[in-house]
């Protein structure tokens, strides 16, 4: 147990860190590697929590794909980072008065967590014995059951996320020569090619 | 029975001319306006002719309410409920009879003069309305609708500053009544039902009492208005075009007083009572005041109008005297009111139209070409002055015989108005209608023509048959009144005596 | 009979009113002037039957007026002799001037209003003398008020005409305003204000007292003082009289009907009305015959220096009134209205001919520019010659009856300013006769003063004028002789019946009588003493007068300005009041309440939308500072003592 | 393998809205060119269809996968109004579309998608499941804010909505997770058994304003309503009118069903919360739409205030109170789309779509129906009788009065008098003003809005007792 | 030493409130923002996480599953935004998101 307690440790710390540099560094390249670097150690926490499926998926869709956009948006917009943070400290004091304030009340409150007794009896899904089945295998279980509901939600959800990037992103440039298969195969020689008398000594205009 | 919907009838007719308006009468060209102007007419002179017929279906010695009529409207107990007593018939006859004339009043009117008369027809249904709906959400839905096309009628067709007036109007008079409903919500809450006999019948709590006083006095003060809510009226008075000064003095401002008669004493007794002298301080400070400051006014319709407010002092002390002769005359003073500030008013606009100014100094003499005009002004300034003879005083008589039972300082106070009513009034005259004629401009100025003499005429008559003559008023409502204060006297004997009880123990 | 004697001249008032474009001006004044003279020969008729023929009051009931709670008043004649007096005073004057002025106002454009007026004026007066309740008498007493506004302002295109109009008007109105209190007053005591119910249970109240403005008063002497203010400012007494002069501005026969014989007479009548209430207020009786002798004096003395013709007559009837009222306050109510009654005749006959001296002059009222008008006008000399023996009291003429009478009561009377009336009255009857007769040898006798040209025309006056002048000389002469008896005499009692009421206690009418002798005398004596100084000061050596006024120049302005009532209630009443209109209007409602109601209130609405406005700055940081402050708010608050 | 047909009848609706959607979609990807008009036309059809299936399905009160979605009346009714004010503004839109040369089939594909979103939204009977919908709504409404994308002012709209959003999306799920920490349980019922006896821990409560603040932001109540005016103003106008109609009735109706249904048991505390949101908005929509010149910017103001108002029925936190909601969502509603409508025809000849309100100078001189119809509208939501807002404000105030908010309502009725203000403050510029600008013609769609929706603010004081009674069995549904 | 529930509850309310702090001090450009929402995101992630384990409970953990996914597409569609403003604007800074105010 000291050994998972020192790895929390561990775990926590460089998360925070972390997530205090994504915020603070002045290139959001590296605020984005950051980034990275505070989801790997989460999913390490996540690891120490039991929750290995979670753990994986964090990774992989966090670091996989999402701070790969990032990091694709960062670059292709080219910003230049010489124009920066210009009074930045400026709401520095009220804002991390409040940033505090926050955060006090938060772990004051957290900390002081019991669960009612009646919680106890709302629990919905029973996680299993880890030694019976894999934390996998126990949310696959309800996901595509119980919860099929939802996971199709998040289907459509990803759908809009699509067509919203498109929508928004996706140009037909004027100009750009484009390849059509069907065009190309549905050529005729009526449409392809054209005959013309010429005249001699005026070549075509 | 046939005057089952008789009411209904009376109520919504205008508002169907004023649809016929709308929809069939499309065009723009002469023709077509001069039709408007007709119908207008016609309509509110139908809504008088039935009106009367409500009038003859009346009994006077019937203190309930009359002719009523009830159907489910918005559930939960709020229903459409509509029906006269001996107070509301008065105003509704008092509406319907002085529509025609502001519809005549208006036939100059050359801009938009469609909207104008849906305007007009609109705002009579809203307030008779208001004077038979025997529901407080009804009530409330005429009382504030009514606010609407007043004040299109003093921002499109008002004088210079009409923005700034019609504005005025428009929120001071929302701001009282929003505080009103608040307070019908909480009555509603606490008797279960917005049926006003029901309400009538139910005793509020004694500190509950004094908070919905406070709020309906928030309404209806300003709506008199008493002093010091009363800026918004010479404002309004003074941008409005003739016929809408005539309705907003003459029926408007008769919509507080109905509202105190109507509410604040019979629903309140307790808070009534309690808040009595405080009613008579205002009333007083009004009385005074605005007669004061009547003396200074350069400008016709507001001198009328700060005249007016004087004049609604007298009604509001006289309701809050809680004696019959106060009550009785409070009423009368609103009837009489109605003819003679709307006639005023009238008369400023003859002369308005004429030389489209208000202005006191820009006239002098007029007696020397228009003898009608200065007759008919004659007439009415002394009416407003309180001559006996005339409605005016009969009015004023009793408010203040009532005021003096009650308290003498009141009344004593109150009658100095008489004096200062007459500096005012005989200042005003003299200076437009006395004097040579010296002004190059109004030595061409005609006298009243057929369609003004048509308008006033009705009102000097009547003005003068209910100074002469003041018992087809007076026995009408007089049922309704003595009940009233039976049960204003019962419920505060009540309360004393539970007083007395408490204090016992 | 009792309708017609009332509803005749508005009939005449409303027929030459509205008529009076299609009737023409020759047919209304004469119908109107005919109504009146049937009216009057009516009245008459009533005199004798009901006064000498001695019969108990009766009322004559016309139609419901005001009837609201226990409040009854209803258009009512209430018939007793003081009615029927009155009848034939109002009437018959009225009668010779509708008449008169068909001579008078015939060039005049305006001849069917001025008529109508004068017809409306006598319906008022006749309402408010035959009134059954004090509300009909109200009206009446407002009534005439109008006519008398209307009559004075009936030269309107005279500025000075219509402020004198209004004046009288508003003055009238502070008496009313006492008036209307006591009707109010009369009606929370007496839950009535029928006069059967309010006298009968007047015995009632005596001596108790009850809570008006904070005081714990008298009932009967605070009822008793407000009618009487009202009586004050009709009947022009001292300190609401300014009115009365001023309104000489309208035309002759107006100040002869109006402010000279009837209309101003009716404080007296009221008096003598309400007599069974003020029998038992002694108080308020003192105030009376305080009031009476105080304008009786003070108006006889600014009588002495006026110019103005009519004003020195006006000055007299003001003076005259307080005779009245001196008589009243004695509880001498026979006597006092005997004054009314022989008043009316030589005061109208005075006015009227000064009317014919002003018709004469081409309008001219000042005396300075007259004198010397005796050998054109000689019968309008011979009138006012008259008119001046009976208003001085020569003997066996009208006035030496009444006006010696109320002298001898002063003297017999027992309330506490009794000796004071006795002198100032006394006094005053000298300054009478040297003012009235300064009047005649300004007017008729030394040089012309006048220029040539008006002197030219100078003619007398019509038959039509000079009629009503004959008939108003023999009452002048003949009236007190007639009724003396009647009225304060033998017969007094009988005559009176019910109309007056006196306590048992009260015998002044008995005590007078047995004055002592020299007290008869003295009103002679100061008579032939005020024509011996005018004639002497006017005929034989007219430069005294100037050097008078040289050596006393500051009694002099004194008392050619009238005490200077006019400056002072300009400077203490109407420019108050106009500065506190404005005051009110400016300060008050423009920048107190407006300022700090809608005008403020949109203003600070207004601030707060520019504040508001600028929070939203555009920048999304920002819009996310607002989401988490307001969330971490909402937590600390129930972080902190919000939650439970 | 438990059978899914009872439940997939229940989501019936949004079934058939998440089909259509994907089948337009690929009509609209396979036929190319110019499928705006098809796509939209059958998206009107596909809602049209939803609607009727909400409104003419038989079965109340049921839920379905394992009480995740509810389907009961109060739910139904929410679900009918947000359809058709999504219907409404697909119909208002084309033309606009059009005309701005953004006529892209995308667009009611997301608005259909969108209200998809809204109606899991409204029939979430769990954390889990309200925040899908949630996002699900979300996500469609930030594309279609920046739908102009070629606009600096759309793009700069949908930026800043998205920024906003995602932070309250994310305060939203941290107090979903608090809730969850603490109740060991997101099904609504569950959560409310857990805190049913009225001891709400701090734990909890913290949870329940931080899921608070993500709601309030969805209705932009303030101190979370800063994104409105932006956006409002950025946002192609038929997308305005969209967010300011449908979106805002189901986060109104989802706030309302989170509260009482999760939390009943603590009222007094979330009331508390609500009052004070309730209170700010309305007093800044009333003061801060003074201020502004752009119709689109004041009508976010306006918005703003009438989430106040409404948040004052759900502060009673009564069955009269969502009454009051529902019968205000209702009428706000079919009031903010006739004015969008209104807005939509200020089509200026010289200058194209105008957004200022002093082009609507002199209104009342070129189109009379339009300024009568705009003037009802904006006298409606002044709450002036007999015009149906008025009604809206009388069933929030009735039953915020009965729980004794005296204060609250005192308030409110005083914000709205200031808000009059600048309500009367267009009329006078439609009414009293001289005429400055030529509208062109008034496309048909957007003349038969404008007209129904003045019919309807006219004559709701004569129908009014049905939508009464259904706003009635809809509350009564929650309690 | 007991590693319990509020150690990793504590965890995540630091990451939190580093996420709140990073939205209103950043000034730079919008990426940040969007990254610092991110952390939010992560931070509830940890919560649920947490609780799930605590309570045994798998229902925190679909929870956080389905946030995973929904922050992925919300992810893609903030960037597309951005790069449509970009395009317009020329500049993410956010400063320049200004356009509209008051």
């Amino acid at each position: 147990m000291a050994i998972a307690g020192l790895f929390f440790y561990l775990f926590s710390a460089i998360t925070v860190a972390a997530a205090f540099m994504v915020i603070a560094s002045r290139n959001p390249v590296h605020s984005v590697l950051f980034l990275i670097l505070a989801f790997f150690n989460s999913a390490g926490l996540f690891i120490l929590m039991g929750a290995e499926f979670l753990a994986m998926i964090l990774v992989v869709v966090y670091v996989g794909a999402v701070a790969v956009l990032f990091l694709f948006v960062v670059m292709m917009l080219d910003i230049d980072f010489t124009e920066l943070r210009q009074g930045m400290l400026q709401y520095l004091p009220v804002g991390g008065i409040i940033g505090l304030i926050l955060l006090v009340e938060l772990i004051f409150v957290l900390g002081s967590w019991a669960l009612s007794p009646e919680a106890v009896a709302t629990i919905a899904d029973k996680a299993p014995e880890m030694a019976n089945v894999t934390n996998t295998e126990a949310i696959g279980r309800i996901l595509y059951t119980k919860y099929v509901y939802l996971f199709q939600a998040a289907g459509i959800v990803l759908l809009i996320a699509m067509v919203g990037a498109i929508v928004l992103t996706l140009r037909h440039k004027e100009g750009v020569k484009r390849q059509s298969i069907p065009q190309q195969v549905a050529r005729t020689p009526a449409t392809a090619i054209e005959v013309r008398k010429v005249k001699s000594g005026e070549g075509l205009s | 029975m046939p005057t089952n919907s008789l009411l209904t009838l009376v109520t919504f007719l205008p508002l169907a001319g004023a649809f016929l308006i709308l929809f069939l009468l499309r065009d723009d060209n002469e023709t077509s306006i001069r039709n408007v102007r007709y119908v207008s007419l016609w309509a509110t002179i139908f809504t008088f002719l039935l009106s009367l017929l409500v009038w003859s279906n009346f009994d006077p010695s019937n203190p309930g309410f009359q002719m009523v009529e009830k159907h489910s409207w918005l559930g939960n107990s709020i229903n459409y409920h509509v029906g006269v007593d001996g107070i509301s018939i008065l105003f509704v006859l008092l509406t319907t009879f002085l529509m025609p004339g502001c519809i005549l009043a208006s036939w100059g009117v050359k801009t938009r003069v469609k909207e104008y008369m849906i305007a007009f027809l609109v705002l009579e249904t809203l307030m008779i309305g208001v004077f038979v709906s025997l529901d407080l959400l009804l009530f409330y839905l005429f009382f504030e609708g009514g606010l609407i096309p007043m004040f299109l009628i003093i921002g499109i067709w008002g004088g210079a500053r009409r923005v700034y007036a019609s504005f005025k109007f428009f929120l001071y008079t929302l701001l009282g009544s929003v505080l009103m409903l608040l307070a019908m919500m909480a009555m509603y809450w606490n008797a279960g039902t917005t049926d006003i006999p029901t309400l009538l019948a139910h005793d509020f709590p004694v500190d509950l009492q004094t908070w919905l006083w406070l709020a309906f006095f928030a309404s209806f003060a300003v709506k008199m208005p008493m002093w010091p809510v009363h800026t918004w009226l010479p404002d309004a008075h003074v941008e409005a075009p003739t016929a809408g000064s005539v309705v907003l003095a003459a029926i408007l401002l008769k919509m507080g007083g109905y509202g105190f008669l109507r509410f604040s004493l019979p629903m309140f007794p307790a808070a009534s009572d309690y808040f009595a002298p405080l009613v008579f301080g205002m009333s007083v400070i009004a009385i005074v005041y605005t007669s004061l400051v009547a003396l200074m006014q350069e400008d016709m319709k507001k001198l009328i109008a700060y005249s007016s407010v004087a004049h609604m002092g007298f009604v509001t002390m006289g309701i809050f005297t809680g004696t019959v002769q106060g009550i009785e005359g409070g009423i009368f003073q609103m009837v009489s009111h109605g003819f003679i500030s709307g006639a005023l008013f009238l008369c400023v606009g003859v002369v308005y139209d004429r030389m489209h100014t208000r202005e006191i100094a820009a006239y002098g003499g007029l007696v020397n070409r228009m003898p009608i005009y200065a007759f008919t002004f004659m007439v009415f300034t002394m009416a407003n002055v309180g001559l006996p003879g005339t409605s005016g005083f009969v009015g004023e008589f009793l408010t203040l015989a009532g005021a003096f039972k009650a308290n003498t300082w009141v009344a004593a106070f109150a009658t100095t108005g008489v004096i200062l009513s007459a500096g005012y009034a005989l200042w005003l005259y003299r200076k437009v209608v006395f004097g040579a004629l010296e002004k190059e401009n109004l030595k061409t100025i005609t006298d009243m023509n057929k369609r003004e003499i048509a308008i006033l005429a009705p009102l000097i008559v009547l003005t003068i048959f209910f100074g002469v003559y003041p018992a087809p008023i007076i026995d009408a409502m007089d049922a309704s009144v003595t009940q009233l204060i039976d049960q204003y006297q019962a419920s505060l004997a009540a309360l004393e005596s539970a007083g007395k009880v408490a204090e016992a123990q | 009979m009792y309708h017609a004697i009332v509803f005749l001249p508005l009939l005449g008032a409303i027929l030459a009113g509205f008529g009076g474009r299609i009737l023409g001006a020759k047919a209304s004044s004469y119908l109107t002037s005919g109504f009146l003279v049937i009216s009057a020969i009516l009245s008459w008729v009533a005199f004798f039957d009901v006064a000498i023929g001695q019969k108990a009051m009766f009322t004559v009931e016309v139609l419901r007026w005001v009837n609201s709670g226990a409040l009854e008043a209803n258009w009512a004649f209430r018939i007793d002799t003081l009615t029927v007096v009155m009848l034939v005073v109002v009437n018959t004057v009225s009668a010779l001037v509708h008449i008169y002025s068909i001579g008078y106002m015939s060039h005049d454009p305006h001849q069917p209003r001025f008529f109508s007026y004068l017809s409306l004026f006598t319906f008022a007066m006749l309402m408010l003398v035959t009134s059954d309740n004090l509300l009909q008498l109200f009206f009446g007493w407002e009534g005439v008020g109008l006519a008398s506004y209307l009559l004075i302002g009936f030269w309107y295109k005279k500025p000075t005409a219509c402020a004198a109009a209004i004046k009288a008007f508003v003055v009238n109105r502070v008496g009313d305003f006492g008036f209307a209190l006591g009707i109010f007053a009369a009606f929370a005591v007496f839950g009535s204000i029928g006069f059967t119910e309010v006298f009968a249970k007047a015995p009632e109240q005596v001596g108790k007292s009850f809570e008006f403005l904070g005081m714990e008063l008298d009932i009967l002497t605070t009822i008793c003082l407000l009618l009487f203010m009202g009586a004050m400012g009709k009947s022009a007494q001292f300190l609401l009289h300014t009115w009365l002069p001023d309104a000489m501005e309208g035309p002759t026969p107006v100040s002869a009907l109006i402010h000279a014989a009837t209309m101003v007479t009716a404080g007296v009548f009221l008096v003598a009305r309400c007599s069974p209430l003020f029998e038992h207020a002694p108080v308020a009786l003192t105030v009376v015959t305080f009031v009476g002798a105080l304008t009786a004096f003070f108006a006889a003395t600014v009588g002495l220096v006026q110019n103005d013709i009519k004003r020195v007559i006006a000055y007299s009837t003001c003076s005259q009134l307080g005779y009245m009222f001196a008589a009243l306050g004695l509880g001498a109510y026979g006597v006092a209205i005997f004054h009314l009654f022989t008043h009316a005749f030589f005061k109208a006959l005075l006015f009227l001919g000064s009317g014919s001296v002003i018709h004469a002059m081409s309008d001219e009222q000042d005396m300075r520019n007259m004198g010397g008008l005796r050998p054109h006008l000689k019968m309008t000399w011979l009138m006012m010659l008259i008119g001046t023996l009976a208003l001085t009291g020569f003997p066996l003429t009208a006035g030496y009856f009444s006006k010696d009478a109320i002298i001898e009561v002063a003297y017999a009377g027992h309330n506490a300013m009794a000796p004071f009336a006795f002198w100032f009255l006394l006094i005053a009857a000298f300054m009478t006769s040297f003012y009235s007769w300064r009047l005649m040898f300004m007017t008729f006798h030394g040089r012309p003063r006048a220029s040539s040209e008006v002197m030219s025309h100078v003619h007398e006056a019509p038959i039509s004028m000079m009629g009503p002048l004959l008939i108003l000389a023999v009452g002048a002469l003949l009236a007190g002789a007639l009724f003396k008896t009647n009225f304060i005499g033998h017969d007094e009692a009988l005559f009176w019946g019910e109309a007056l009421y006196r306590l048992p206690t009260n015998k002044i009418v008995e005590e007078f009588h047995n004055v002592p002798g020299w007290v008869p005398l003295a009103p002679a004596v100061m008579m032939a003493a005020g024509f011996a100084l005018s004639w002497l000061m006017y005929i034989r050596d007219p430069s005294i007068p100037g050097r008078l006024a040289q050596q006393h120049q500051p009694l002099y302005q004194f008392l050619l300005n009238k005490w200077y009532f006019d400056e002072i209630y300009d400077f203490l009443l109407v420019r108050p009041a106009m500065w506190i209109g404005r005051f009110f209007w400016k300060r008050g409602d423009g920048w107190l309440i407006d300022g700090f109601g809608p005008d403020g209130v949109s203003a600070r609405v207004l601030d707060m939308t520019n504040r508001i406005v600028r929070l939203q700055t555009g920048f999304v940081y920002h819009y996310a500072f607002a989401m988490l402050i307001g969330v971490a708010a909402l937590v600390t608050y129930y972080m902190f003592g919000g939650a439970h | 393998m438990t059978d899914l047909t009872p439940d997939l009848m229940t989501i019936l609706p949004e079934l058939v809205l998440a089909v259509g959607a994907m089948a337009l979609l690929m009509l609209g990807v396979f036929r190319k060119e110019d499928s705006f008009d098809l796509i939209s036309t059958l998206s009107l059809i596909l809602l049209a269809v939803a609607g009727g299936l909400v409104v003419f399905s038989t079965q109340t009160g049921e839920t379905a996968f394992n009480g995740q979605f509810t389907n009961d009346t109060f739910a139904r009714f929410m679900k009918a109004l947000t359809i058709f004010g999504s219907a409404v503004t697909v119909m208002m839109s084309v033309t606009f579309m059009k005309r701005r040369q953004i006529q892209r089939f995308e667009y009611p594909v997301l608005v259909v998608l969108a209200t998809l979103g809204m109606c899991m939204m409204i029939s979430a009977n769990d954390l889990v499941a309200l925040y899908m919908g949630l996002e699900l709504q979300s996500l469609a409404l930030y594309v279609v804010a920046a739908f102009n994308r070629d606009s600096v002012r759309s793009s700069e709209a949908g930026l800043k909505y998205f920024v906003l959003g995602a932070l309250s999306s994310g305060m939203l799920l941290y107090g979903a997770s608090l809730i969850y920490g603490f109740t060991g349980a997101t099904q609504f019922d569950a959560i409310a058994g857990v805190v049913a006896n009225g001891s709400a821990g701090l734990g909890l409560l913290f949870g329940i304003v931080f899921v608070v603040a993500g709601l309030a932001f969805k209705v932009s109540a303030v101190p979370f309503h800063m994104w409105t005016p932006d956006v409002y103003e950025g946002a192609p106008t038929p997308v305005t009118a969209f967010f300011a109609a449908a979106p805002k009735v189901a986060a109104m109706a989802i706030f309302t069903r989170v509260l009482v249904e999760a939390f009943p048991g603590v009222t007094s505390d979330w009331q508390q919360i609500v009052v004070f949101i309730a209170i700010a908005s309305m007093v800044l929509g009333a003061f801060a739409a003074i201020g502004q010149n752009n119709i689109k910017r004041l009508m976010a103001y306006s918005s703003i205030g009438h989430m106040g108002f409404a948040l004052v029925g759900l502060a009673a936190g009564t069955a009269e109170g969502v009454r009051g909601v529902i019968i205000y969502m209702a009428i706000y509603m079919i009031m903010t789309l006739g004015t969008f409508a209104c807005i939509l025809a200020m089509r200026s000849k010289d200058e194209g779509q105008v957004e200022d309100i002093s082009d609507l100078a002199g209104l009342a001189r070129r189109d009379k129906l339009m300024a009568l119809v705009l003037a009802l509208l904006l006298f409606s939501l002044a709450g002036i009788p007999p015009l149906a807002g008025f009604f809206g404000k009388f069933f929030v105030f009735v039953a915020a009065i009965k729980e004794g908010l005296v204060a609250l309502a005192v308030i409110g009725v005083l914000a709205s008098v200031v808000g009059a203000y600048y309500y009367l403050r267009i009329i006078k510029i439609m009414y009293l003003d001289e005429p400055v600008q030529e509208f062109e013609q008034t496309p048909r769609e957007i003349r038969l809005v404008i007209t129904m929706s003045g019919v309807f603010v006219l004559a709701f004081v004569l129908f009014a007792r049905p939508i009464i009674t259904a706003a009635e069995a809809a509350a009564a549904s929650l309690f | 030493m007991e590693v319990g529930l509020s150690h990793y509850l504590t965890v995540a309310a630091i990451i939190f409130s580093i996420g709140i702090f990073g939205i209103f001090l950043n000034r730079k450009n919008v990426i940040i923002i969007l990254m610092s929402i991110e952390l939010m995101l992560l931070a509830v992630n940890i919560n649920l996480v947490a609780f799930s384990t605590h309570l045994g409970d798998l229902m925190g953990q679909v929870f956080a599953l389905l946030v995973l996914t929904v922050a992925a597409g919300e992810a893609a569609i903030g960037l597309a935004i951005l790069v449509a403003y970009h395009r317009n604007r020329g500049s993410i800074a956010v400063e320049d998101i200004n356009m509209m105010k008051g």
